[in-house]
């Protein structure tokens, strides 16, 4: 949806930059959440978006003296529309907090003006490994990034694989690029080839040229479903039998609908929890409420939302104070303990990276990848 | 630049390359056509296409296909979801043409607004089966497992591919054969040649026009069959991309020109592939834009230059 | 006596060939500064395509064309519109969009040298003569403000020469709309212009390009017995003016009663060249149009 | 039925535009230069809009913060992308679907010598031993952007100009899709597929402490894109009133004719498309500058279009409708968030609407009209 894109993107502003003025007698406050919830990969952002909601709702049943409303904006995980959404809320003194981005890209493009109005971002699952090396202060995310997926990513082909020969392929996007970079880095010598393919291919015979030319057993495909299940169809038909390994973007239910069969026995990796391992009774709660299980980044939604909730709760109403409340953060959440380093990546001996395997259609988590 | 990979398997390349731009000429002899009549490039053609995909998926999910079924199946599948590409593709397009451009030719209107009706038709098509069918990629039942049909000098040639290619060169050399041949295929080159002369010998131009719709939605039908056949895939914006580069191709054979939609497509099919495989995948574009920009700079209308009136040629 | 005039235009020994057909073979003449030359035949002889070699349209197979001891052959239709050549056409090719001024302001502006960073900052100025500063005439105080600080910034710092081109231009169009007798229509669009206005603004477009040579290419088709004496004054009064003339034209009595000389050409060849009264007797000609009467009847 | 009393309706606002235009016209010069005067006030007034009655056009979304600023400023420079591209298809008659790409090339011109993130910039320092503050100065990077679309628009145009329309309108959809795919794979000057941020406005690179060409009040940068929108409307009006506007409109009329009166139409045509490229690159460049982050997927072959699309509807030829046809793209969507979803739906439904209801666009060049028109004429007569 480009055009889309074009319409809203350029669009940004505020009025005025009046002073802050949030009611100091009441506890509580407003968070904003931002993310593609809807467009082609709405399916990876909607459990995050689901466990914030959730953990509002209990929050709110929990403390009826400390009301936290929050507030969702649909970027379509698109940069362009992530712009005037922060800058509409980044105006609006009435939000002290956001949940967001959700993607790697709408992060990065908004990063600059959440942090010149003083909110806090956590994010759920912007996984790019550069988000946290761009100097903004107010940026944490409750997910391993890119680099410590990469790292796992090449132990689980090492070690459980047992991949000699891997053929490693991304979509030339942003988040594709930084995790295949990292695991060529990770693989060295075994890295047998490598292709880029770009976003709406829909013929991939070069690719698969190249991969039977390697002779690979294993495929690394860094991107999204409209690129990989395609491929991953196609290469199957044409004979390829090497594993097929991805990343949390592929952890979507519409990656084994739209390659079928061919999915039966792929991998992926993704920093969450499964729903199973999540502490405390979030899973049942999650599925209670929505009627299934919190897919990717559930948990990580809904750890976002109480740290920001038990910020509201101890008091803290203005954007500083909250982003001063979310650094110092130190606690177990439901998909990892949450405590934050320097630049707001979560503890890297915090973080927890699981692989899941699709069988049937159907995603099952299979173990978690101790990083190395 | 991997010059190993692609000289060491040159021919299995050339066919795969032949076997994607099979689709592309198909699609795009429905630009040429409408563009050798009416001067018109028809820009919502890719969503005919689109229609037609999810017209075989329809037929298939109605027949219960589940890539199972035995060969007498098989064969009836493909016939069900021909007719049903075909039909629904068709039907989109004659009813396109009803709908934005009639009006329009009544009005004689420059060719200019009939583009922006075509992209505003487009857009419309294509965003009603965005939020119909979602915006991820569908899959659909494989119909036929691929399997290496034969084997020459080394070069493998599966089934698929060499059913897509031999239906559509099949569909091209009947298309060729109507238009050459027929009292309809004389009107149509009339049409082209000369609109008002061709009116004042009793050639009735709307419908002959309606024709040329009819023929170029029934073979994007048709493509839309094998791409189902083959890639057994598709999206609400499957057309677009596939769209550009089918009338890229008409245009690099020379837009108008029948034979000139086939060699375009072919060309560019081949083309990607070996670009794809030099470089990497995301260049194939970029290959097959500067191959246009450098025939249009030789031969300023295209391979075999433009004309449908004489296709003969 | 026509040797010691000097020569303007030599077409020499120009063949042109489309594929199979030859539609010049092998013409050659000559055109005199000063004079009003015909260029007559049957239908299809070539007259046209003669017309289009000179002017640039087509290049010939083989031969080619002197203007001004110039070589023409080879060059851009509108580089040879520089050189000195401009003509009509047959088939009326105004800009339809456009008013009648405009069109003839385009011809005009083949002399000027504004471009578009003349055009955009205007800043080439040059020195006025104090007859030609703008004026100060309004009743309005507001716009006679205006008006006088225009002029006393055109006395400091001159106008551009955009300014000088743009005024230029548009006196001289008035003048040839003037001279061609539709002055009262400038501001019409061409299209909206009857026929004959049409004819006469396409000679005044033409003349606009200040040729050596004007090529007339059958002005007077379409037009009654007055309408054609009055182009034959006006085809006159432009050679008086110091312009050299060539002239296709179909209506004998015409190019009899204007043209110093004639060359006749036939299926692409030349097959007589004269005086009106020699072309009138030469028996090749009376064939040659008595077999084209004798076809068309 | 219906159509016809909406084909009616229409006709009726299009009378009133004309009756309006023609009064208008019929005005003192004086008149006419006060009311354009205070309509220019009334475009600065604009984004601090509070007349009771006039505010249901602000585009405020939630309570407290809005980004009605932010949209007129989008307005503004989609009217600037029209202008230009108003002189290449209205004027010229060139049909140029790849304008998009001298939008980027003027955006990522910013970026890539502007921005302290940007590969050049970073490996400039290195050489040069310059503090990793250093990069080119924003008030550099207008003419670097503007220089860079003029040449690459010279460098399409050289060979593809001769070209006859369609495969022109081809040629330049692959030129603006290379621009992107190029910068999307070249990783090492253009930061690829991550795009590039803290690309600087007037007042340097993004930071808290701009306070008036900031990261969050769009007021100032709307003021800027005005002021520039208004420079080259003054600067087109000069053009298209001069030699150059004449040689233009004679060889899109009659290009051959043209060339025999001595209008080198090479020549015209280049200059229109270098013109183009250059208001195409230095609205990309406005763009990026208040956008602070721009990725290669920003810059796609849709985005062309859209261009192309606003010059059709809002009329093809006119300044004003161009205009307007930008003003209404940009801002309609943005007023109707609310339909989601549904919202290119409505647009592509709009899109054939106007264009089946209103052919000539919503304020069509008075020469564009009368064209259309007699053409309708001539067919009823034929038929």
């Amino acid at each position: 949806m480009g055009l889309s894109a074009a319409l809203l993107g350029m669009a940004a502003c505020q009025d005025a930059g009046s002073d802050d003025t949030t009611d100091s007698a009441a506890c509580g406050g407003k968070i904003a959440i931002f993310g593609a919830f809807t467009g082609p990969n709405a399916g990876l952002v909607i459990p995050s978006l689901n466990g914030a909601k959730l953990a509002v709702k209990q929050f709110n049943a929990a403390n009826p003296d400390c009301k936290v409303t929050m507030q969702d904006f649909d970027t379509q995980g698109n940069a362009d529309q992530a712009t005037p959404i922060a800058n509409q809320v980044a105006q609006d003194q009435s939000f002290t907090s956001v949940i967001g981005g959700h993607f790697s890209g709408e992060s990065k493009a908004t990063m600059a003006t959440y942090d010149a109005a003083g909110l806090v971002m956590v994010s759920p699952s912007a996984t790019a490994a550069e988000l946290t090396t761009l100097g903004h202060k107010n940026f944490f995310r409750v997910v391993g990034n890119d680099d410590t997926q990469g790292e796992a990513a090449v132990t689980y082909i090492k070690n459980v694989l047992k991949g000699q020969k891997v053929f490693v392929i991304d979509d030339g996007q942003t988040y594709g690029v930084g995790i295949i970079d990292k695991v060529k880095a990770g693989l060295g010598a075994t890295v047998a080839g490598s292709d880029k393919v770009q976003t709406d291919q829909q013929n991939f015979d070069a690719t698969i040229s190249k991969i039977k030319s390697a002779k690979a057993d294993v495929i690394a495909y860094g991107g999204y479903t409209n690129e990989a299940a395609p491929l991953l169809k196609q290469a199957r038909a044409a004979g390829v039998t090497a594993k097929f390994l991805g990343f949390d973007g592929l952890y979507d239910p519409g990656f084994p609908k739209g390659a079928g069969a061919a999915a039966d026995g792929a991998v992926v990796t993704c920093p969450c929890l499964p729903a199973a391992e999540a502490g405390g009774t979030f899973s049942a709660d999650f599925t209670k409420e929505y009627g299934e299980a919190p897919g990717s980044y559930g948990a990580e939604g809904y750890d976002g939302a109480t740290i920001l909730l038990e910020g509201y709760k101890a008091g803290k109403k203005t954007r500083a104070e909250l982003q001063e409340w979310v650094r110092a953060y130190d606690k177990q959440g439901v998909s990892k303990y949450l405590k934050f380093a320097e630049n707001g990546d979560v503890d890297k001996s915090k973080v927890v990276i699981w692989s899941y395997d699709i069988t049937g259609g159907a995603f099952k988590a299979q173990q978690e990848i101790k990083l190395s | 630049m991997n010059f190993d990979e692609l000289f060491g398997h040159l021919g299995q390349h050339t066919v795969d390359g032949l076997a994607k731009g099979s689709i592309y000429a198909l699609v795009a002899l429905g630009y040429t056509l409408v563009y050798g009549v009416l001067k018109l490039i028809n820009f919502a053609h890719s969503e005919v296409f689109m229609i037609g995909t999810f017209a075989v998926l329809g037929v298939w999910n109605l027949l219960g296909a589940d890539g199972t079924q035995g060969v007498a199946m098989t064969l009836l599948l493909l016939a069900a979801g021909l007719l049903g590409g075909a039909l629904a593709s068709g039907a989109t397009a004659v009813a396109v043409e009803r709908v934005a451009y009639r009006r329009l030719r009544q009005l004689n209107a420059p060719p200019l607004i009939f583009l922006i009706t075509a992209i505003g038709i487009s857009m419309v098509l294509s965003e009603t089966f965005g939020i119909w069918q979602g915006r991820l990629v569908v899959g659909m039942p494989t119909l036929i497992k691929q399997k290496v049909a034969f084997t020459i000098f080394g070069t493998e040639v599966t089934n698929t591919q060499l059913i897509t290619i031999v239906a559509a060169l099949v569909m091209m050399f009947a298309l060729d054969q109507f238009i050459n041949r027929t009292r309809y295929g004389r009107g149509v080159r009339a049409v082209a040649q000369n609109p008002d002369a061709a009116a004042l010998m009793g050639v009735n131009k709307d419908r002959v026009i309606m024709l040329i719709f009819l023929l170029g939605g029934l073979l994007a039908g048709a493509a839309a069959l094998l791409y189902s056949v083959r890639y057994g895939n598709t999206r609400f914006n499957v057309g677009f991309l596939l769209g550009l580069k089918a009338f890229t191709a008409a245009v690099l054979g020379g837009i108008g020109n029948l034979r000139g939609a086939l060699l375009g497509g072919l060309l560019l099919g081949v083309v990607e592939v070996y670009a794809a495989t030099l470089t990497q995948s995301n260049w194939e574009d970029v290959a097959a834009f500067v191959v246009l920009v450098v025939v249009l700079l030789f031969r300023p209308t295209g391979l075999l230059g433009e004309s449908l009136g004489r296709a003969r040629a | 006596m026509p040797d010691e005039r000097e020569v303007l235009l030599d077409v020499d020994h120009v063949t042109l060939r489309f594929g199979g057909v030859v539609a010049l073979n092998d013409v050659s003449f000559s055109l005199y500064k000063g004079e009003i030359l015909g260029l007559i035949g049957p239908n299809g002889a070539g007259k046209t395509t003669c017309f289009n070699v000179m002017t640039g349209v087509y290049k010939p197979t083989s031969g080619g064309v002197l203007f001004d001891d110039k070589k023409i052959t080879g060059k851009k239709p509108h580089e040879i519109n520089r050189m000195g050549v401009a003509r009509t056409f047959q088939n009326i090719r105004l800009f339809p969009e456009m008013s009648a001024i405009e069109n003839v302001m385009v011809g005009t502006d083949s002399r000027h040298y504004t471009s578009v960073l003349g055009a955009l900052f205007r800043l080439y100025r040059v020195k006025v003569k104090p007859e030609e500063l703008p004026r100060v005439n309004s009743s309005n105080g507001l716009v006679r403000t205006w008006q006088q600080v225009a002029r006393t910034s055109a006395k400091i710092f001159g106008l551009s020469r955009h300014t000088l081109e743009e005024r230029a231009g548009e006196r001289k169009s008035l003048e040839l709309l003037r001279l061609v007798g539709i002055e009262h229509r400038a501001n019409e669009l061409a299209r909206n212009l009857p026929y004959g206005d049409q004819r006469r603004l396409e000679i005044a477009r033409a003349l606009a390009t200040e040729p050596k040579l004007l090529c007339l290419d059958e002005p007077a088709a379409g037009f009654n017995p007055a309408e054609k004496e009055q182009l034959n004054q006006l085809i006159r009064k432009i050679r008086d003016m110091g312009y050299t003339v060539l002239l296709i034209e179909h209506d004998m009595r015409l190019v009899m009663g204007v043209t110093d000389r004639i060359v006749v050409l036939e299926f692409g060849k030349k097959i007589a060249e004269g005086t009106p009264a020699e072309i009138r007797d030469n028996p090749k000609v009376i064939a040659a149009y008595l077999g084209e009467s004798a076809d068309a009847a | 039925m219906t159509e016809t009393t909406n084909e009616g309706r229409l006709s009726g606002v299009s009378n009133f535009f004309a009756g309006v235009g023609n009064r208008w016209r019929g005005l003192p010069k004086w008149q006419r230069g006060i009311g354009f005067l205070a309509f220019v006030a009334f475009l600065y007034y604009l984004p601090l809009l509070g007349v009771p009655g006039l505010t249901w056009l602000r585009t405020d979304s939630i309570e407290g913060g809005n980004n009605w600023a932010g949209v007129l400023f989008t307005c503004a420079v989609y009217v600037l992308i029209a202008l230009g591209l108003n002189v290449v298809i209205g004027l010229a008659g060139l049909l140029d679907l790849g304008y998009v790409g001298f939008f980027a090339i003027g955006a990522y011109a910013v970026a890539i010598f502007g921005s302290t993130q940007s590969p050049v910039v970073k490996s400039l320092q290195d050489k040069f031993d310059l503090a990793p503050e250093w990069a080119i100065t924003w008030a550099i990077c207008i003419p670097i952007a503007i220089a860079l679309a003029m040449i690459s628009g010279v460098i399409l145009g050289w060979p593809t100009l001769r070209l006859r329309g369609d495969y022109l309108a081809i040629v330049t959809l692959g030129f603006g899709e290379i621009i992107r795919i190029v910068i999307r794979n070249s990783t090492n000057w253009s930061g690829g597929p991550a795009g590039i941020a803290s690309i600087p406005g007037p007042q340097g690179a993004p930071s808290a402490d701009n306070h008036i060409f900031g990261l969050i009040d769009a007021k100032p940068w709307y003021w800027l894109a005005l002021s520039i929108v208004l420079l080259v409307v003054f600067l087109v009006r000069r053009l298209e009133n001069s030699r150059v506007g004449r040689s233009w409109l004679a060889v899109r009329e009659d290009e051959d004719a043209a060339a025999v009166m001595g209008v080198n139409p090479f020549k015209f045509k280049m200059w229109a498309f270098a013109i183009g490229a250059a208001l195409g690159g230095l609205s990309g460049f406005l763009f990026a500058s208040r956008q602070g982050f721009i990725e290669p997927n920003q810059f796609n072959a849709n985005l062309s279009i859209l261009f192309v699309a606003m010059v059709v509807v809002g009329g093809s030829g006119n300044m004003a409708g161009a205009a307007l046809g930008a003003v209404l793209l940009a801002y309609l969507p943005e007023r109707f968030r609310d339909f989601s979803e549904y919202r290119f739906l409505v647009f592509g439904l709009a899109l054939v609407l106007v264009m089946l209801l209103r052919p000539q666009g919503l304020l069509p060049s008075k020469r564009r009209a009368r064209e259309l028109k007699d053409r309708q004429e001539e067919v009823a007569v034929g038929a």
